[in-house]
């Protein structure tokens, strides 16, 4: 059989190679469909023909169970994604310092109110106590995408992307926000009310939370299921 | 007068500061010229007969088939006209050929031997070189006769054409006029022709409607109202009077006609003529002058007895006399202008019996009737 | 080329398709609307001529967002597709041409509207008294005169819809072979940063648009040329 | 001759299939006009001569500049022209007053008195209740006058007229053209002034330029080529003589005038003349009647002895003599149109001395000289 | 509207200002173009033409990024910003201008050229016997008898430039008071879902659009009646 996959953007890569390895395990088709966590709700809302999501946060996969059209315990975190603050001059980030001084004039992060990987770069910028001062010099990309964007085409010095962005590059200089100083971004999955007679879907769900995948998603850099241990509600 | 066989019309409104205000009756068998001045409102009427032009007020009936009148208004393609007008409008995206036979019934050339037939239309108005040319490609003059043209190949029953001969050379204008004028009688096709020419009215028309300032002033026969000295027409530079004569024999070897007309009988030249048929000729006021005595010996082949009936000062030193034909002034009328020193000098008044010179070729306009 | 997956030719086909058939829809929708506007004389055909440039206002997502409602199942899209037994209109090829047809129109109506004012009054009096119908004067008389503004509101409709993706990724979804066209394809190689696939997708694009815009225009100035 | 004092003009070109190979030499002091039959390259050689075509093979000089030649070519907005073109052609965005001004230096109305200023223009076209109007507006008469006003405002110092008259009423032309003329004269205003209206051109032009299919058949003064059997206008149906006369007495009780010309004398009724004068007069082919005997006691205040020079038989039946005023015919030449009828029944031969009558009327054509 | 927060305000005043200013940048560079592609008679006019459409193909984030690599510091704009000190040209309100000048150019230069069309050759002419020299002609002719074709391109120019968030989301980084704009604000409220707050700001967006719309359409037919 096939299901329809609403991925978020952020994990598109991955997703593709976990769809790969879940046909050679099981034969069937996951078809993905890739947008940005807020669209993809909306449009499951309206009732696209998707039977699972894979949001890039929290938030919308809870409440499309709590309308209704997700499956309650169906719902887990699938990915864990980390923080890194990155540059593309190999010399300008020196861990926390580097924010603390004046080196640069621009910094990227994802839009806070939009992108879990924004917030969490706010949560970071507030515990290390330099939101405020460096507010002015701060752009906002629509997603992680467009950060990464505005910092690989040298528009921004430095700012906050995923590490999964980074994968296969080692170009420029970055450093790992410690996980204690930000929220982990987790990303759940949930399977949506359409998809529970749907073979391939709940195949999809079972193979997600497999070895197969977990080491797919390291690989892509993102911790498999919630690296804390589980949902914190 | 069956209104089966009359154009009626009544239009009434306001453009801007102009006032149209204009009604008249003309028979439908026959060609109707409308004259007056610039900005007199031939366009306006011609508009509305066509229905381009929607008045509140407005009536409008040809051959007893209301048009226009009351709440009922006869949308413009249904109505069975050509028109021609003042500036040519061609379609810029077709060929002279495509503009040809845009209205022609079933789009393709007509039946040989129709005098309104395709080929008949272009040879006449001199179009086969330029068939298939685009029209900003033409002359001015050659942009009229396309127009023309394309009008009297759409078959229209009641053709309606704005100084269509404006931008016309004589020569084509001359060759165009009498093919109209034939047109009119072997389709018994109505005119009704704008121009303010009054040589081309004279070759064509048979009837007049004047207009002054979006009014009509006179109308009914030509003749009538060139010789009625009340009017404007009679005291203008180029008077004259178009009558209506028959044949009374013609001498092929000298080309020459006697036409009769009430009153008298003129000579004039004719390249070919059949003794009965009718004759159109037309005197220009300035073509006649008055001898007390016949003159003998002289190229004027025409000296009549006529009569002054009446007589009018026209501009300072000129006099514009009418004259009525035969001996005793009964006959048709026509106009004679001379100057106020001839005048006196022959001691001329009203009433007196006298000679009108007038040359001959100055007389005949080839019209076939 | 070769390093481009298999599906990135569906997409291509699945593009062409939509540009050519909402180009096609607008000149169809666009063409009466624009002659309605140019001829009426109801004071408030500005009124719609500014209605119909409202879609252009709204940022692509938002106006996505109420197309997404309006094709759905609780909107009049629903009740169509429930004709043939479907929920929505949204998430299909049909959805996304009528997405495209709506946020293109503007580009269409308003450059055939000012060609067709532009003919004037006099080539349609003309064809009137040659007795042509006014269906007739449409097509024979004001189509062919105001052609320069077909061609441009074709040229813009089209290049318009070859590359919005906003709308159509609100209300198409990115379902491979129905709904995911060539800008989304390119969008999602730029999210993940693929920029050689996106600006080699990208050139192809404005190859092949290039090449349907230039030989559209060279036709349409052809055309307008009558025989010599 | 001082080339400053000419127009000199030779375009060669292919218009798809019209080839133009027009050369003529012409003054400036005195009016030109082109004369041919629709189609033979009229507007285009205007064209050429305003800078508005630009052939390859090209040359114009006016008054010794050289605008066109070899690879030297003004731009038409360099030339100090004025041009009226055979369609009206006004701004569609500009009220009647805008499109006036649009030329006028300074855009401003001119000082008063001026005989091309604002109010005279005006007033002589009879546009003054026009002045806020939109072109499109006006009647198809109006608009050209204002074209032509446009075109007299700019203050050209060469004057192209592409038949601006044709759609005026006869009124409005008689007014125009004698303006026309009076500006020509108290401006030394050069015009070359295109038209198919031999009469406009008898009352206008000094010089003539014929042109048929793209050639110049003939160009000189205008007496010359009108009197000269040899050219197609003799043969004219509307052939007509223009002469330069000096008025040698005038009546003003009846406002008759006497006007000399070589070889003989015209009597003719005028408004108001000074001895001396000089005024225009032109004799029709076809007013002229001959005589074996000097009439008696006719309103034909014009006799005057000729002598036959040639005669050349035109049309079927009729003849076209050119006759030498003065009892040797050593004077200037007219033309007289007799049927052949009448030829024979007086037995004219050329080399025969006798008498033409002329209608006085048929004379004058009301332009100062 | 009390619900919105006060910095929805600024976001207003800076798109009404992006989109004045781009329109009227788009009529500076869009009308010699027009003029340039209406007159000439090089046989590559259409190749140009076709090249101005060329933007509005490439799916608005792929036309940003390749707009971010032009505005930053390696490409044109950085040299440019350098002259201030600046690194880039992106981030700035400066830069979405030029990035919705480039997207909307088609919009304006299109109906425009059409319009130059349109008028022909006579009254161009006319004016030249009139000694009009060739800046006047253009001024005093072509330019008010043109007058549709701008209305067209202005309105199209600016509603799309109102509407536009794609090219101005890639190039603009969402700054408050300098390149956060309505379309923009609207995304980020679509994006969390909050679609009451989307739809007030659209409704508004739109309520504006067509007053500006409405009232410049009207204001260009007023014009080009000529007085009575
Ligand atoms: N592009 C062209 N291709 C072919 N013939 C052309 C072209 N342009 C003009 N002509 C021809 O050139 C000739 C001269 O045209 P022009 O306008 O100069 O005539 P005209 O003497 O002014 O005539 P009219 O009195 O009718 O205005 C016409 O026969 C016209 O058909
Ligand atoms: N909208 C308008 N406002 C004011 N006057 C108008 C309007 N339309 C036409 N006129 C006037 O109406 C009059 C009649 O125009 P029309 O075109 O019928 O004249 P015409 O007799 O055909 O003249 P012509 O011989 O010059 O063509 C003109 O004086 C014109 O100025
Ligand atoms: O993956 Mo996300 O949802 O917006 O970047
Ligand atoms: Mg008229
Ligand atoms: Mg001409």
């Amino acid at each position: 059989g096939q299901t329809n996959v609403a991925v978020a953007a952020n994990f598109t890569e991955a997703a593709k190679e976990i769809a790969t390895a879940f046909r050679a395990k099981t034969g069937h088709d996951a078809i993905l469909s890739f947008g940005s966590t807020g669209q993809l709700y909306t449009q499951i809302k309206q009732h696209a023909p998707f039977q699972i999501f894979l949001a890039a946060d929290e938030d919308r996969p809870k409440q499309l169970v709590d309308e209704g059209l997700g499956v309650a315990s169906s719902r887990f975190t699938y990915a864990t994604g980390r923080l890194v603050l990155w540059s593309k001059n190999p010399d300008l980030v020196r861990g926390a310092d580097t924010l603390r001084g004046n080196g640069f004039s621009r910094l990227a992060i994802a839009n806070p109110i939009a992108a879990p990987y924004g917030a969490a770069a706010v949560e970071a910028l507030r515990a290390l106590g330099v939101y405020d001062r460096l507010q002015p010099k701060i752009v906002r990309g629509a997603n992680v995408v467009q950060t990464f964007q505005f910092i690989d085409t040298g528009n921004a010095e430095l700012g906050f992307v995923a590490l999964s962005q980074l994968i296969g590059n080692n170009s420029g200089s970055r450093w790992q926000i410690p996980q204690n100083i930000y929220t982990p971004v987790r990303q759940d999955a949930v399977l949506i009310t359409t998809g529970v007679d749907n073979e391939a879907a709940t195949a999809f769900m079972d193979f997600l939370k497999g070895p197969g995948a977990r080491g797919i998603l390291e690989k892509y850099g993102y911790a498999a299921g919630a690296s804390d241990g589980g949902h914190d509600e | 007068m069956n209104p089966s066989s009359f154009i009626s019309v009544a239009f009434r409104g306001v453009f801007g500061g102009f006032v149209l205000d204009a009604a008249f009756t003309t028979p439908t068998h026959g060609v109707t010229a409308l004259f007056g001045p610039s900005g007199c409102g031939k366009t306006t009427v011609l508009r509305c007969i066509a229905g381009l032009q929607r008045l509140a007020d407005g009536y409008c009936a040809v051959n007893g088939d209301v048009w226009h009148g009351g709440r009922s208004f006869r949308p413009v393609h249904q109505r069975p006209i050509g028109y021609v007008f003042q500036e040519p409008g061609l379609f810029p995206h077709l060929t002279v050929t495509g503009n040809l036979l845009y209205g022609a019934p079933g789009r393709s050339p007509l039946r040989p031997g129709d005098p309104a037939g395709f080929d008949e239309v272009v040879a006449l108005l001199g179009l086969e070189k330029l068939l298939d040319r685009a029209p900003r490609k033409l002359s001015g003059g050659e942009r009229q006769r396309v127009a023309i043209g394309r009008a009297l190949l759409s078959r229209p029953q009641l053709l309606l054409m704005d100084e269509p001969l404006s931008a016309l050379d004589p020569q084509a204008r001359d060759e165009v006029l009498p093919f109209l004028r034939r047109l009119h009688d072997s389709l018994s096709l109505p005119f009704i022709y704008v121009s303010h020419d009054m040589r081309e009215i004279e070759q064509l028309a048979d009837h007049l409607v004047l207009m002054r300032a979006g009014r009509v002033l006179a109308a009914g026969p030509l003749g009538e109202l060139q010789g009625d000295p009340a009017l404007p027409l009679a005291s203008r530079r180029d008077a004259a009077v178009t009558l209506d004569a028959v044949v009374s024999a013609y001498d092929p070897a000298y080309g020459i006609a006697m036409l009769a007309v009430d009153g008298g009988c003129f000579t004039a030249p004719m390249r070919r003529s059949v003794v009965g048929g009718r004759r159109r000729i037309t005197v220009a006021a300035g073509d006649v002058s008055l001898a007390r005595e016949a003159p003998r010996a002289t190229t004027v082949l025409n000296t009549l007895p006529v009569r002054i009936l009446s007589a009018t000062p026209a501009a300072e030193h000129e006099i514009v006399a009418v004259l009525g034909l035969g001996p005793a002034g009964a006959g048709s009328r026509i106009l004679a202008r001379v100057t106020r020193l001839s005048w006196e000098n022959l001691r001329l008044a009203e009433g007196n019996e006298l000679y009108a010179q007038i040359k001959s070729v100055a007389l005949v306009r080839e019209c076939a009737k | 080329m070769n390093e481009l997956p298999p599906d990135v030719w569906i997409a291509v086909r699945l593009t062409v398709g939509l540009a050519a058939i909402t180009t096609l829809i607008l000149l169809l929708v666009g063409t009466p609307l624009a002659w309605w506007l140019a001829r009426t004389e109801a004071w408030w055909k500005e009124g719609v001529a500014a209605v119909v440039a409202m879609p252009l206002v709204l940022p692509p997502t938002v106006l996505g967002f109420y197309l997404l409602v309006a094709l759905g199942p609780d909107g009049p899209g629903g009740a169509i597709a429930a004709l043939w037994g479907g929920r929505t209109l949204a998430f299909t090829f049909g959805g996304l041409v009528i997405g495209s047809v709506i946020y293109s129109l503007p580009f269409v109506v308003q450059p055939i509207r000012n060609a067709f004012e532009a003919i004037g009054e006099r080539p349609l009096e003309v064809a009137a008294t040659l007795r042509a119908s006014p269906r007739r004067v449409f097509w024979t008389v004001a189509v062919p005169l105001a052609r320069p503004g077909f061609l441009t509101g074709a040229v813009l409709g089209f290049a318009h819809t070859v590359g919005e993706f906003g709308v159509v990724l609100m209300i198409g979804g990115n379902i491979p072979g129905s709904t995911r066209v060539l800008s989304v394809a390119i969008y999602d190689y730029v999210e993940t940063s693929q920029w050689r696939e996106a600006s080699i997708l990208a050139g192809g694009m404005v190859v092949f648009a290039f090449v349907v815009v230039f030989a559209v225009m060279l036709a349409g100035k052809r055309l307008m040329r009558v025989a010599e």
